[in-house]
């Protein structure tokens, strides 16, 4: 079996990555897609620990489980604020939606 | 025997490989199309990973919801906000480059840390089975399980409702 | 006889220990499932087009195909060569890349459910400890790659066909994945084969109340996730040309054709798996049990395709979300109350329960007819 | 047997309040349904409150207590009490209510607001039960407000018309009199006491704390009684709630809501027994409106205002009895009264119903349309007679009997008056409704079984409620309700009260059936009296002289007052005011709005330069997020 570090090695990429596209990507869309990227990291670091560290190994998986399913509830109201905010603006670039400032 | 150790090594890391390409294409494709169907990629290399770590159920729960669930989601939107014919909208904004280097920076400090701390690993490998992980869920964790299911039909009620008073407006 | 294809393999294993070096040997003992596999699930495919050409010709009185060989047997190959010299039209504003990927990779989850599916004692892929799970899993990125076909075609009637799809496939997932959980509360494991064995003899979970309704529910949502008739809203030909695979032709368009079939094939005996005992059965060996009752479905599937309208889209989602849905919450209480309670007693209180339930459901789902309308310009006076 | 009573005592109030709760949000889409909900709750409550009064006629006190307000050393407890007086109460309560939520079904068939009535309904019987169950004051108070709000809700049902709806407000108005002293009573018996647990006032506590201050609480006490009660002089409001539904005025205004005011009197006997002087009050209130109530009944033409007097006539006997000590006796009144009250005002309403009229001088001769009101009614106008055997005669014989014996002659004597009154009132209301001819123009029918079925049930009870007082059953009832307490049957006066009741229906039958132009005459020779009878002692005139008008004129000074001085002076000081704020409003200009506007011009200028911070694009504010997060990391591993 390959060693822990690997692993580690492995998510955080993963998450360094998620963490460029939410920040570079202009497309609603795009961020949401990062963000899952990094979330996902954030689950192999919690599966890697419950094999390797943990003391109860179940809990992590646990979080891992609770972690998907809120992701995957996050992403369905953000589509669905996606969906209203470009019937709205008809548009989904986030430079173009900022109605926020001043 | 060796070899089929090397083997299936070489399989782990093919499957970061590509779990990490998929990544980058998501990240960095202009086209948001092809940019989800690489994230399709990285969530199946992740369930991959998943099932290399000895986490079948959480493999297979995995595939279920991300695959089955969150990209069917972020396609149908993708679909319902971009016409047709405009594929290839530059799709970044002006601060790819600073950003790349923090996150480069950031995993950086990722590396050495990992480098640095001295984890306590234990002798034998844990393996979680599906059983333990619902004994988990209704005992230790039951009030966070609940709170989830309460959560999960405030967001049902709260897209239902996002969606259709959009269309009331139009309408009238 | 029960372990013929066991035999074989051993058989296999040894000749390969004792002629290959070791690491070798273990791969081949790895790859005689896969390559297994990978013959039976193509040919199953092409002799169920065969079946299904010949058995809805009967329905409908006529003979089917019976030039190409004895009965027609090698019309599947003479379509399967059809298919591959055929020529490959790609339309020109198509995402070439998603176009060429979505029917190669339907095929993917297809083939790798076959894994888990215990054709007869000893005679699995991987026995894995989450195997329906997994099942359920890839069965359900099917819908992705329909999905995918019909975004890469460009092409309003495929869009719409991968939409309903979407929808009617996202729908009835849910029933179908909450239908099995009785048999799994009641077994405790995800494992198939431990599922079978759960079931000896004749005690097949259809008989108890809620295994038969579990079953109903089931095996209806396996039609609906398959995309047959009486659910086949996204191909329905008479209006949206072909569904998501309008703009695919050649070897591309075999390969969607392949994945339904296959579908169809693993659905059916998923559903026999998980209610009808698997291989389980007296007298014949458990192979033949097997291929028996996965057949039996999918000749149900066929008699439906030859016998049912298709539905209304507003009916289909009514059905999966305000009947299937609260019948199969019923149905998992229904197999704890079951699990805890005396054996003849359980019996009845859980065939009540789901009687009652099943008749309000029905009320509540009463078709509303509407009044029959008059055009009342037309008139002339 | 009591653990059970125990549990079993919480849910007889709150069942009527689910249906109240039922009939209030889905009354509705129930529509006439909804009456069998109060029916089916109010019924299980009068089964309970039977499983609750089993054990407590075998000796046991039920009691379940919380504590409710926790101050200092003490608590004000919130719970449910059963004892003797508890279970009579409870008795009457639940039966009657049950009774005449059937009899209302057929009453009130067809009413726009039908199920609002039953919700109602659904209420009063909660707070009533809550009422009689109550462990201290403070809880009976509370209830006590709670009946009394239902009783003005149920006044003005129908409140489109507008004598309904002033009458509910003079109900409401004159019940808060009372109550005003029955606070400040509470109020005086917890300083003196220190304990408002009924529990805690026993005979024995006011026999060792024998404190002036006890004795006008017990006064103030009363006050609320005799608003609840209609006691003079607050009575004026029982007659005017007659413009309520006929079912109301039979459980509410007859035999259950304005029994408060007795049971609460009862409940303090032990007060009023250590205080003869606060008692003595109470009997001459209770002589005095026994007596008054039966002198306005003789002339009402009005059915239902004629009941309405009798029953402040009986009330002021139950008070009366109390005062002079027959705790028990007027308990065992207040008890079969309410059975043939229920019963006359019921027979009233189904004659209201057949004819559709309540003056009596256009009914008569109803005896054959209706056989079963009429005999239900003479069965009921027999027991308020108090002929023997039924009901009314062994618990006024038992009032009288203890006056004459403990030496009271006055009241004796008015009270037998009283008596003498009562049946001549009572079968003038016979003679002139069923007997005779027919004066008005209908054509009267018998009312549905759902309304005499009722009644009959009511007529049982009014015929058999007084054996259990009777010697007959050696004065079961006494014993139970006060044990101890010796009571004696006197042949004399038994024969001497139905002597009277019986020259009384004499009097009547000879000038309403024999000669009937006989009352026109008397009237006309001694028309002073007949006046004050016939306007009610001027009791509504006197306080719209006294009372109202001087409110109003109180009210024309204030409003004098303040238009001429206050106003007067305000105006003034705005005038200087005015001159001030000019010389203010020149510093202000150009001092102070000087040192604001430099304050915003300089934030001004400030957020002119950070607010191109402040984009609105999304991706800006995470990149600064993610160089913060960056800094922090630096900062940390440093």
């Amino acid at each position: 079996m390959i060693p822990l570090h690997h692993i580690l090695f492995f998510s955080s990429t993963l998450f360094c990555i998620g963490l460029f596209g939410a920040l570079s990507r202009r497309h609603v869309v795009g961020i949401l897609i990062s963000v899952e990227i990094m979330l996902n990291a954030a689950n192999v670091n919690l599966v890697a620990f419950s094999r390797w560290t943990g003391l109860i190994p179940v809990n992590a998986q646990v979080f891992a489980i609770f972690i998907i399913t809120l992701a995957a509830a996050a992403a369905a109201v953000a589509l669905a604020i996606v969906l209203t905010i470009y019937r709205n603006r008809k548009t989904i670039y986030t430079n173009e939606i900022d109605l926020l400032k001043w | 025997m060796e070899v089929l150790t090397a083997i299936s090594k070489v399989g782990i890391y093919v499957i970061f490989g590509v779990t990490l390409l998929g990544a980058m294409m998501a990240v960095t494709l202009r086209n948001i199309f092809h940019a989800a169907l690489s994230l399709a990629l990285t969530l199946i290399g992740v369930a991959a990973v998943f099932f290399v770590l000895r986490a079948e159920f959480l493999g297979a729960v995995q595939i279920l919801l991300y695959v089955g669930g969150i990209m069917i989601l972020v396609i149908f939107t993708v679909m319902l906000t971009t016409r047709i014919g405009d594929r290839t909208i530059p799709t970044s904004n002006h601060q790819q480059w600073p950003v790349l280097i923090g996150a480069l920076l950031l995993l950086l400090y990722f590396v050495r840390m990992i480098g640095k701390t001295p984890w306590s690993i234990k002798s034998e490998l844990a393996v979680v089975s599906a059983v333990q992980i619902g004994k988990s869920l209704v005992s230790t964790f039951i009030f966070p399980f609940e709170l989830t299911a309460v959560i999960l039909v405030a967001i049902l009620i709260g897209t239902v409702i996002l969606a259709k008073s959009d269309e009331g407006e139009e309408k009238s | 006889m029960d372990q013929l294809f066991v035999h074989i393999d051993q058989a296999i294993i040894h000749w390969a220990q004792a002629v290959l070096p070791d690491w070798m040997a273990v791969i081949v003992a790895m790859k005689i499932p896969i390559v297994a596999i990978a013959i039976f699930g193509p040919v199953t495919m092409m002799y169920l087009t065969l079946i299904e050409r010949k058995l809805l010709a009967r329905i409908q009185n006529r003979f089917g195909p019976n030039r190409v060989g004895k009965f027609g047997l090698l019309q599947p190959l003479a379509d399967g060569v059809k298919m591959l010299t055929k020529e490959d039209i790609v339309p020109e504003k198509a995402d070439k890349i998603a176009h060429l990927l979505a029917p190669i990779l339907i095929v993917i989850p297809a083939l790798l459910v076959f894994a888990v599916l215990p054709f007869g004692r000893n005679m699995i892929a991987v026995d894995l400890n989450i195997g329906v799970l997994f099942f359920l899993a890839m069965s359900g990125t099917t819908t992705l790659f329909i999905f995918t076909a019909a975004w890469a075609s460009h092409n309003k009637f495929s869009l719409l066909g991968g939409m309903r799809s979407v929808a009617q496939m996202i729908s009835y997932e849910i029933p179908f994945v909450l239908s099995v959980v009785p048999v799994l509360v009641v077994v405790g494991s995800f494992s198939t084969v431990a599922i079978v064995e759960a079931q000896p003899g004749l005690h097949w979970f259809v008989f108890t109340p809620w295994g038969a309704v579990g079953f109903f529910i089931f095996f209806i949502c396996a039609v609906a996730e398959v995309n047959r008739t009486p659910f086949d809203l996204p191909e329905a030909e008479s209006e949206l040309v072909a569904g998501f695979h309008t703009e695919y032709s050649g070897m591309k368009f075999a390969l969607f054709y392949m994945a339904e079939f296959m579908n169809v094939f693993t659905v059916s005996a998923l559903v026999a798996t998980v209610f009808l005992g698997g291989w389980q059965g007296p007298i014949l060996p458990s192979w033949v049990w097997f291929l028996l009752k996965t057949y039996t479905l999918i000749l149900i599937m066929m008699w439906f395709r030859g016998t049912f309208p298709r539905l209304r889209a507003d009916q289909l989602m009514g059905f999966a979300w305000k009947f299937l849905l609260e019948l199969t919450f019923v149905n998992i209480i229904v197999a704890a109350i079951w699990y805890e309670m005396r054996s003849p007693l359980n019996h009845l209180t859980a065939a009540a329960i789901l009687i009652v339930t099943i008749i309000v459901l029905f009320q509540f789902n009463k078709t509303e007819i509407p009044k029959k309308r008059i055009y009342k310009y037309a008139y002339a006076d | 047997m009591v653990n059970n009573a125990s549990t079993l005592i919480c849910f007889i109030p709150f069942l009527p309040l689910i249906a109240f709760a039922i009939n209030i949000f889905f009354g509705k889409q129930l529509g006439e349904k909804s009456a069998w909900v109060t029916l089916a709750c109010s019924t299980c409550s009068f089964v309970l409150a039977m499983l609750v009064i089993r054990p407590v006629l075998s000796g046991a006190v039920i009691q379940v207590n919380f504590d409710w307000i926790v101050f200092g050393s003490g608590a004000l407890q919130f719970g449910f009490l059963a004892d003797p007086l508890a279970a009579i109460m409870l008795f009457v309560v639940t039966c009657i209510g049950s009774l005449i939520v059937l009899y209302s079904i057929g009453y009130m068939h067809g009413d726009p607001r039908f199920s609002r009535f039953f919700a109602y309904l659904g209420l009063f019987l909660f707070s009533m039960l809550g009422l009689v169950l109550s462990t201290n004051l403070v809880q009976i108070y509370i209830f006590w407000e709670l009946v009394g709000v239902c009783s003005y809700f149920l006044i003005g049902f129908w409140f489109e018309k507008d004598s309904a709806a002033n009458a509910g407000k003079k109900a409401f108005i004159t019940n808060r009199i009372g109550d005003v002293g029955f606070f400040i009573g509470i109020a005086l018996l917890f300083y003196g006491a220190g304990t408002v647990n009924f529990t805690d006032l026993t005979h024995e506590y006011f026999h060792h704390h024998h404190q002036a201050i006890l004795g006008i609480a017990g006064l103030f006490l009363f006050c609320g009684a005799i608003g609840k009660s209609a006691q003079f002089p607050l009575h004026v409001w029982l007659p005017d709630a007659m413009e309520g539904p006929t079912p109301v005025s039979a459980l509410i205004h007859a035999a259950t809501m304005v029994a408060a005011g007795v049971y609460l009197v009862a409940r303090l006997f032990p007060l009023y027994e250590a205080f003869p002087h606060s008692a003595s009050v109470v009997a001459v209130i209770g002589t005095t409106t026994a007596c008054m109530g039966a002198f306005i009944a003789l002339s009402a033409n009005d059915i239902k205002k004629v009941l309405a007097y009798s029953t402040i006539s009986q009330l002021g006997y139950m008070i009366a009895a109390i005062g002079i000590g027959a705790m028990s006796a007027g308990m065992f009144h207040l008890m079969t009264h309410a059975f043939f009250k229920a019963l006359l005002f019921l027979g009233a309403g189904s004659v209201i119903h057949g004819t559709g009229t309540q003056d009596m001088r256009e009914m008569g001769g109803l005896f054959k349309a209706m056989p079963k009101t009429a005999w239900t009614f003479l069965m009921a106008t027999l027991a308020i007679s108090g002929i023997p055997p039924f009901a009314g005669f062994w618990s006024k014989d038992e009032i009288l009997t203890h006056a004459f014996l403990h030496h009271h002659p006055v009241v004796f004597g008015l009270l037998l008056a009283a008596a003498f009154l009562t049946a001549f009132y009572m079968f003038r209301l016979v003679f002139m409704t069923f007997f005779g001819k027919t004066r008005g123009h209908f054509h009267a029918h018998e009312s549905p079984a759902v309304m005499t079925v009722p009644l009959m049930i009511l007529a049982f009870f009014a015929i058999a409620a007084g054996f259990p007082g009777s010697p007959f059953m050696h004065h079961w009832f006494q014993a139970f309700v006060l044990p101890g307490e010796a009571v004696k049957a006197n042949f004399g006066l038994m024969m001497l009260s139905s002597v009277v009741a019986l020259s009384a229906i004499g009097c009547a039958y000879y000038c309403y059936i024999v000669k009937p132009e006989m009352p026109a005459r008397i009237t006309q020779a001694i028309k002073p009296l007949y006046q004050a009878s016939l306007n009610k002692l001027w009791f509504d005139e006197i306080y719209g002289a006294t009372v109202v008008r001087l409110f109003q004129w109180l009210a024309g000074t204030l409003f004098l007052f303040d238009q001429k001085i206050v106003d007067g002076a305000v105006n003034g000081s705005a005038r200087v005011g005015l001159w001030i704020s000019k010389i203010k409003n020149w510093i202000d200009q150009y001092i102070v709005d000087g040192a604001v506007n430099l304050v915003g011009a300089i934030t001004r200028i400030t957020s002119s330069i950070l607010r191109l911070f402040q984009t609105g694009v999304i991706h800006h504010y995470l990149l600064v997020m993610f160089i913060g997060i960056l800094m922090i990391l630096y900062g940390i591993t440093k």
